[in-house]
């Protein structure tokens, strides 16, 4: 079977669909949310450097380059807010994040 | 006429009261005084505006329907502009505002006590709204004042109302806005269309025989709050009620107009086929208010309750008047007006007499009044007979030719009509025997002292108004005829066209 | 090589003014300490003011610069000089509350120059790479603006809300952007638009509509449209409230640009596809952000809610999609600038002994308290509500014209009547001024500032019905809106 | 199979034999040696005292700094890999591109160094 | 195709031809070091089993191999047990794109280098996991200590690799060696160029990133009793031992090949080419194992802050500084850029 460029995207949905279950249905732990908008970005990258391979394109490259980036920029900043909130409130689980209710 | 030309009287007349808001913002010392100047401050910008408003009263071309004291200058770009101008149907309007407004600042002297000074601009700002609104020429600017005078309402009827004062305030801004929005869907469309914002131009322009009809609604959604019609009427009671006497005043003797105004300055002229095809809806409502209203006029046991509900029934008069299209019927609608303005406004005023001695409203709580109280039970008995349509008084011709008209249109109608004519003799004479006559009883009516001087100098001039109206009317028809016949024309020549063009498919 | 660089630098001086700027603010902040906080704060508004200038200065036609990447217009010109005055006075009303607290940081400017930096950058993206990386610049500092208070509970769990919410949101216009990018080719606006008008009989791939679908969404997160608004409540009641107002302007008129370039310049082709979803959003938001609101207790919640219904009437503007629905958009957000900024400096004047207060209840008989403030507040409560004769309405009027304009009746009547639930929210702050018993008074406001700003906001509302001071904007907003376009 | 994968077949082979290597190393002890746990045995060490509480509670916030920072400069690391590969190509000007780039991390490691993250006493 | 299992078979034999003498090796390492840590304490060292002590290293595997595996009763086992095969695992696999010679490399892929920094990085998740999985204070505190020092001098081993690639141009272990034919005076290697400080850096990193001395902090004895192996027995602990030593190999392995021309012999003289290329390699990964061995025996063991202040304060800084100095270098004395 040659892998080609459906597989890929096909790979990238269903982490990309993972990421957001992830986000909605994950009720214990906001690292675990972290981690899930890490799994979107990674779809994101893998469906970038497959149509990239296939247009015969570099700008997806350069694209997923960027992401790259700008995502451990993104992970640092999302672990620091979390590092303060887990020292003002002594937790991270998802339920206990409701000081405002909207 | 030269001089009117190039002066900007209109503007002058309009914005005269913001430079009384100027004073009124400088005025310092402590609360005693600014009240007292405040209070000069308004009374004599009102009066200043009134003597400025007289140059239309004698400069007024009655010869001609065209606009007169029209001004006009660039505003917003894309056909929008500042213009002013005024017609026959509306000059009357102008005229009774800047008359009514001094009125209420001597009703308003000794009844507000607390925030005087921003009272007085609250006032000032309302009077150049509603004196806008019957000066502008352009649906923006129209919709501008017409908008507008809601905040300083909203804030006279909330700060200085009764106990109700917030529910009822914010019942005359909702209700009045979301008529009013779906009037801005239908001025925009109409912007659209035509091309430009100018009334006279958009008179002119033929709407489409199917958007007249959603448009006529939009506007009737508006002016009929407005105006009030049964039955988006129940506002009107509520702020009637809660608001301080020249608030109602105000309400009853101008603001009420702007409806009626509506009526005549756009749904006539510019949808002549919706408002002959929905006829129908409004002579039905008219009808419904009148005989309705009356009824529960009958069962009112507060005495400002009982005009406002009169005065939906007044008004439903105007509204029957305006669409039986034909001379008697909309000259006796703009007479009911003006007439109501005088007399309704000088029943709030007599119930503000009394109110300020005793705080309350409620009919029981009075009685007998006329032993300790003659001046007062004479006047408030004059202004009852004027609210009944008595002859030689105001309200009279109004409403006769009003029948008149609408007996020409639809006799149902006119049946329904005359019926209101009959009830509502009966309760306002009961009201006013309950108030004045019978035996004086109570210990703190006894007390009450009858009018003073200001409070006679507030009457005199409505009951010489009144009078003059009932008895030389023709002063005021003068200006309106040639404005009428014009409506009239225009509107008989566009249903003959939108007929021909029908029947020649 | 260096002779073609030359003029791409000076298109983006403003941009490497605020960045160059940042960097050498930081570095002068870490070196004098906290202490320097107000400096840092005057030279961070210096700076965009001087970008302001240069951006002015710049003004003209269409210009490219970094490969394509980079697009300077009438519209862009229009946008930045937008968000430089929302970020400048965001930054002016943020020192003296910071001072107060006594938790200074010179990181706040500093990262308000950088999150400036990625608004401009925003609205002159002319590359999904490029609107990402502005985007991301934007997004990242805000996050870690909206929980400078580390200290405090909400300020933490706001930013930590933000966060989520908003790095989903990213991943989902990044994963729109990599659809269309596999699908029409390029990631380039110009490029875009081309393949797409030559997409051919069966019209552009079902990818690039989801692609399309997905960048909307995650567009609209960005200037909480409903349904992607969750957010902004919470985010504005937790942050600081000086970055409450920062959030509120700035950030949405930069988004609300991108939007509108993206909408209008590579998917214009496909503005059947996208022009059912803006008017649901719309409407959506108008009516939720109406509606919501009423509940509220928090002004800063109400103000959430309320800026949620204002982007659904600036939506109005593009769903309408021409040149009179852009410049309706623009008007509609130049004055809702000025409104939201005056706003928050009321609120931030809402100061007793023990410290900031919130709730709406403790403006009560504000009218006898502070005469003044309760005026001003009140004219920018009319002016939200959309009362004429104040700015407010003419925003919504130029928005409903383009719409009535376009045949979208129904749009116009629901968001005029939307508008209508919104006054009765807008009245309530009036009331409780106005007709409830004094509260407890506020501490005066003491910065001059502040006082200036809230001033010259309430001045500029009222003062709009004058050509003089509205026709520049107009004729300003017609101006960008055709250079858009053209 | 292209050749360029086939480049990675022997580093795959090599995981595998690794892999069951080591599968194999921790696995045989396990059956040849005698098994004889007790609770004392199975307890974590700590000194001989008996262990209490958690061991994985929190933990210094320098430790979490420093993760980050080597998140930050790894990645710049990583684009610099390519650029430093391809630098006859791009020039002058892509080194001066990379340059200002690293200018703007420099100025982020002195922000760092004066705020006090590298310092551990 | 049909070719594919006889290329397999030829494979798995070329592995087993590196896998073997390298456990051999690594066990032999072990003595080594103990001799000369012996010798410049003027003792004997190990003596005893076989012919000077030469089998004490496979005794010792023995021993371990004998013991009970002991699985805290609070650890998560499979982690527990999966941290020291990926340490060992990782440590062994780093050696399938060591070019012995121009042809003798059993994976040539054009990104070794890169290869190379992703094996030595993922080394960290050993550590962490066994941290982790001992669910011990000791473990833990010494896992996070031992993560947190790896990966600072990561960052300047990073830098250092980027200066070296800026001078080569390529990725490719191969032509980075064949680049450092005769550099300077005849000199193989590029540690006779202004790239001599880089390689002094890269060294001690070296020493840092496995966790020798003086940079043996994570598992002091004496502080953190054998930090993250402290629940470790049996052969676990053993694969963690031979992946350090491998890994320390690995190292010596890559100075050599990145900064002392790997296979070539040092200097440019046509009658060394006589020796063939994994001798000079296998020469100067000795010469380099004798580097670490007498740095552990002489330099005094480093506080932690004094460590991690040298990896971010000192390195760092020094690398980056480099990066931008190699630039000027090329672009003032090479045409490499222009």
């Amino acid at each position: 079977m040659e892998i080609g460029l459906a597989h890929y995207l096909t790979v990238a949905a269903i982490l990309f669909t993972l990421g957001i279950f992830g986000i909605f249905l994950n009720r214990k732990n906001v690292i675990i949310i972290l981690m899930s908008v890490e799994l979107m970005l990674l779809a994101v990258n893998i469906n970038l450097v497959a149509f990239s391979s296939y247009l015969g394109d570099m700008m997806g490259q350069v694209f997923a380059m960027f992401i790259l980036t700008v995502a451990a920029g993104e992970a640092a900043i999302g672990l620091a807010i979390l590092v303060i909130y887990f020292r003002n409130r002594g937790s991270i689980a998802v339920e206990d994040i409701h000081l405002m209710k909207g | 006429m030269s001089i009117f030309e190039h002066f900007p009287f209109l503007s002058f007349i309009t914005f005269m009261p913001l430079i009384g808001v100027i004073f009124l913002l400088m005025v310092r010392g402590d609360e005693e005084l600014v009240a007292r100047n405040s209070r000069f401050v308004a009374l004599l910008t009102t009066i200043a505006t009134l003597i400025f408003s007289l140059v239309l009263w004698f400069g007024f071309d009655k010869t001609t329907a065209d606009f007169q004291f029209v001004e006009q200058a660039e505003w917003f770009g894309g056909g929008i502009s500042y213009f002013m101008g005024v017609d026959g149907i509306s000059v009357l309007f102008v005229l009774l505002t800047t008359f009514i407004m001094p009125l209420c600042i001597l009703a308003s002297w000794d009844a507000i006590t607390t925030r005087v000074r921003e009272y007085m601009i609250c006032f000032l700002i309302l009077e150049t709204l509603m004196l806008g609104v019957f000066c502008s020429l352009d649906i923006v600017l129209f919709y501008l004042f017409f908008e507008g005078g809601l905040i300083p309402m909203f804030l006279i009827i909330g700060i200085w109302g009764g106990q109700n004062r917030v529910y009822a305030a914010y019942k005359l801004f909702l209700y009045t806005l979301a008529g009013s929005v779906l009037m801005l869907v239908a001025l925009l469309y109409m912007y659209m269309q035509a091309g430009t914002t100018s009334i006279p131009e958009m008179m002119q322009y033929d709407f489409a025989a199917g958007a007249q009809t959603w448009l006529f609604l939009a506007f009737f959604a508006s002016f009929a709050v407005k105006m009030p019609m049964w039955p988006v009427h129940t506002w009107l009671p509520d702020a009637h009620v809660q608001a301080p006497t020249a608030g109602s005043v105000i309400l009853a003797g101008i603001l009420l107009k702007m409806g009626g105004y509506g009526f005549l300055r756009f749904s006539l002229p510019m949808f002549p086929i919706a408002a002959e095809e929905l006829s129908w809806l409004v002579l039905t409502l008219s009808c419904i208010a009148v005989v309705y209203t009356s009824l529960v006029a009958l069962m009112q046991e507060d005495m400002k309750k009982l005009i406002a509900y009169s005065s939906v029934a007044h008004m439903a008069y105007v509204t029957l008047g305006i669409f039986s299209f034909n001379t008697q019927g909309l000259e006796g609608a703009i007479m009911v007006m003006l007439a109501h303005g005088f007399v309704s406004s000088a029943l709030f005023l007599c119930v503000g007499v009394i109110y300020d001695r005793l705080h309350t409203r409620e009919i029981a709580r009075y009685g007998g009044l006329a032993n300790n109280m003659p001046k007062y039970a004479l006047v408030f008995m004059f202004f009852t007979m004027a609210s009944v349509g008595l002859p030689g008084t105001a309200n009279f011709v109004g409403e006769i030719l009003v029948l008149a008209g609408l007996f020409k249109f639809s006799t149902w109608a006119t049946f329904f009509a005359a019926t209101g004519l009959i009830l509502g003799a009966s309760y306002m004479l009961w009201l006013y025997r309950r108030v004045i006559f019978g035996e004086l009883v109570k210990e703190d009516l006894k007390a009450l002292l009858d009018m003073n001087r200001r409070e006679i100098w507030i009457f005199t001039p409505l009951v010489i108004f009144t009078l003059w109206m009932g008895v030389y009317p023709i002063t005021f028809l003068d200006f309106i005829h040639v404005s009428v016949a014009n409506l009239l024309q225009n509107h008989e020549a566009a249903i003959n066209a939108f007929n021909i063009a029908a029947n020649g498919q | 090589m260096t002779n073609t660089m030359l003029p791409d630098l000076t298109i983006a001086l403003p941009e490497i003014i605020l960045a160059l700027g940042a960097l050498a603010l930081l570095m002068l902040g870490v070196f004098r300490g906290n202490q320097s906080t107000s400096l840092v704060s005057w030279l961070a508004v210096v700076l965009m003011v001087v970008a302001l200038a240069v951006t002015v200065g710049e003004a003209g036609e269409r210009t490219f610069a970094f490969g394509n990447m980079f697009v300077a217009d009438g519209f862009t010109t229009f946008m930045k000089v937008l968000v430089l005055i929302a970020s400048a006075l965001a930054v002016v009303m943020s020192t003296q509350y910071f001072k107060e607290l006594d938790e200074e940081r010179f990181e706040v400017p500093v990262l308000m120059v950088l999150a400036t930096l990625g608004m401009m950058v925003m609205v002159s993206a002319n590359d999904l790479i490029s609107l990402y990386m502005g985007l991301e610049l934007q997004s990242l500092s805000l996050y870690v603006l909206a929980s400078v208070r580390r200290d405090s509970e909400r300020a933490t769990e706001s930013g930590l809300k933000y966060f989520v919410l908003g790095a989903l949101s990213s991943g989902i216009l990044l994963y729109g952007s990599s659809m269309v990018y596999g699908f029409v080719g390029s990631t380039n606006f110009s490029a875009i638009a081309e393949a797409l008008a030559h997409s051919g009989e069966h019209g552009p791939a079902i990818g690039a509509i989801i692609g399309l679908v997905f960048v909307l969404s995650g567009l609209a997160f960005k200037i909480s449209a409903v349904p992607f608004h969750m957010w902004t409540p919470d985010v504005y009641e937790g942050a600081p409230t000086p970055i409450t107002s920062f959030f509120a302007v700035a950030p949405k008129v930069a988004a609300l640009a991108l939007l509108t370039r993206v909408l209008f310049v590579p998917f214009a082709e496909m503005s059947s596809a996208w022009h059912q979803i803006l008017v649901f959003m719309s409407i959506a938001s108008m009516i939720l952000g109406s509606a919501a609101a009423i509940m509220q207790t928090n002004i800063k919640r109400l103000m959430a809610y309320s800026s949620i219904g204002h982007i659904g009437f600036a939506l109005v503007g593009l769903a309408a999609g021409t040149e009179q629905g852009v410049s309706g958009l623009i008007i509609y957000m130049t004055i809702y600038l000025v409104m939201n900024v005056g706003t928050f400096g009321i609120i931030l004047s809402m100061r007793r002994k023990d410290g900031m207060v919130e709730e709406i209840e403790d403006l009560s008989g504000l009218a006898r308290s502070r005469p003044a403030m309760a005026a001003v507040l009140a004219i920018f409560m009319f002016s939200l509500a959309g009362i004429p004769p104040l700015a407010g309405f003419f925003g919504k009027f130029y928005v409903f014209v383009a719409a009535v304009n376009e045949g979208l009746y129904l749009l116009a009547v629901i968001g005029v009547l939307a508008s209508v639930i919104g006054a009765y929210y807008y009245l309530r702050i009036v009331k409780v001024m106005y007709f409830d018993k004094p509260a407890e008074e506020f501490l005066p406001q003491k910065s001059r500032e502040m006082k200036l700003i809230m001033a010259v906001a309430a001045v500029l509302i009222v003062a709009f019905i004058l050509p003089q001071v509205s026709m520049p904007v107009l004729e300003s907003a017609q101006e960008a809106a055709r250079a858009l376009l053209s | 199979m292209n050749d360029m994968l086939l480049e990675y077949l022997p580093i795959l082979i090599f995981f595998v034999i690794a892999i069951i290597l080591s599968g194999v190393f921790v696995t045989l002890p396990m059956l040849i040696a005698r098994q004889a746990p007790d609770a004392e045995k199975l307890s974590a060490y700590e000194c001989g005292f008996e262990a209490f509480g958690d061991a994985r509670k929190q933990f210094d916030v320098r430790f979490y700094l420093v993760a980050i920072l080597f998140i930050i400069f790894d990645l710049e690391v990583a684009f610099l890999f390519p650029w430093a590969v391809a630098l006859g190509d791009i020039g002058i000007f892509g080194f001066v591109s990379m340059m200002i780039f690293l200018g703007v991390l420099t100025i982020g490691f002195i922000y760092e160094w004066k705020k006090g993250a590298l310092e551990w006493e | 195709m049909p070719l594919y299992p006889t290329y397999t078979l030829n494979i798995i034999g070329w592995i087993l031809i590196i896998v073997l003498p390298l456990l051999i090796a690594v066990a032999m390492s072990v003595y080594v070091d103990r001799k000369v840590w012996a010798a410049m304490q003027l003792r004997r060292g190990p003596n005893v089993v076989g012919p000077w002590g030469l089998l004490q290293s496979f005794a010792d595997g023995l021993k371990l191999f004998l013991k009970e595996t002991i699985v805290p009763a609070g650890a998560n086992k499979g982690i527990f047990l999966l941290a020291p095969c990926l340490t060992f695992i990782l440590a062994l696999v780093g050696w399938a794109v060591i070019p012995w010679s121009p042809e003798l490399v059993l994976a040539d892929i054009n990104v070794g280098i890169l290869y190379l920094f992703a094996i030595s990085s993922l080394g960290v998740y050993g550590i962490v996991m066994s941290g982790w999985a001992s669910n011990s204070r000791y473990a833990f505190l010494g896992s996070l200590r031992s993560a947190a020092q790896m990966v600072s001098y990561e960052v300047s081993i990073g830098f250092v690799l980027v200066t070296v690639l800026m001078v080569v141009g390529s990725l490719n272990l191969i032509d980075i060696v064949e680049a450092q034919k005769a550099v300077f005076l005849g000199v193989n290697g590029f540690w006779f160029t202004p790239l001599f400080p880089m390689f002094v850096v890269f060294l001690i990193s070296a020493l840092a990133e496995t966790n020798r001395p003086p940079f043996d902090l994570p598992e002091a004895e004496a502080e953190l009793v054998a930090g993250y192996q402290v629940e470790y027995s049996s052969m676990a602990f053993a694969l963690f031992f031979l992946g350090e030593y491998a890994n320390i190999l690995l190292m010596c392995c890559m100075t050599s090949v990145l900064f002392f021309g790997g296979y070539l012999p040092p200097v440019e003289i046509e009658a060394l080419y006589w020796i063939p290329g994994p001798i000079w390699l296998f020469a100067k990964i000795c010469f380099f194992f004798f580097v670490f061995a007498w740095v552990k025996a002489t330099v005094p063991r480093y506080r932690y802050d004094q460590l991690m202040r040298l990896g971010w304060k000192v390195f760092l800084p020094l690398s980056l500084l480099w990066v931008f100095l190699t630039g000027l270098w090329l672009i003032a004395f090479t045409d490499k850029i222009g």
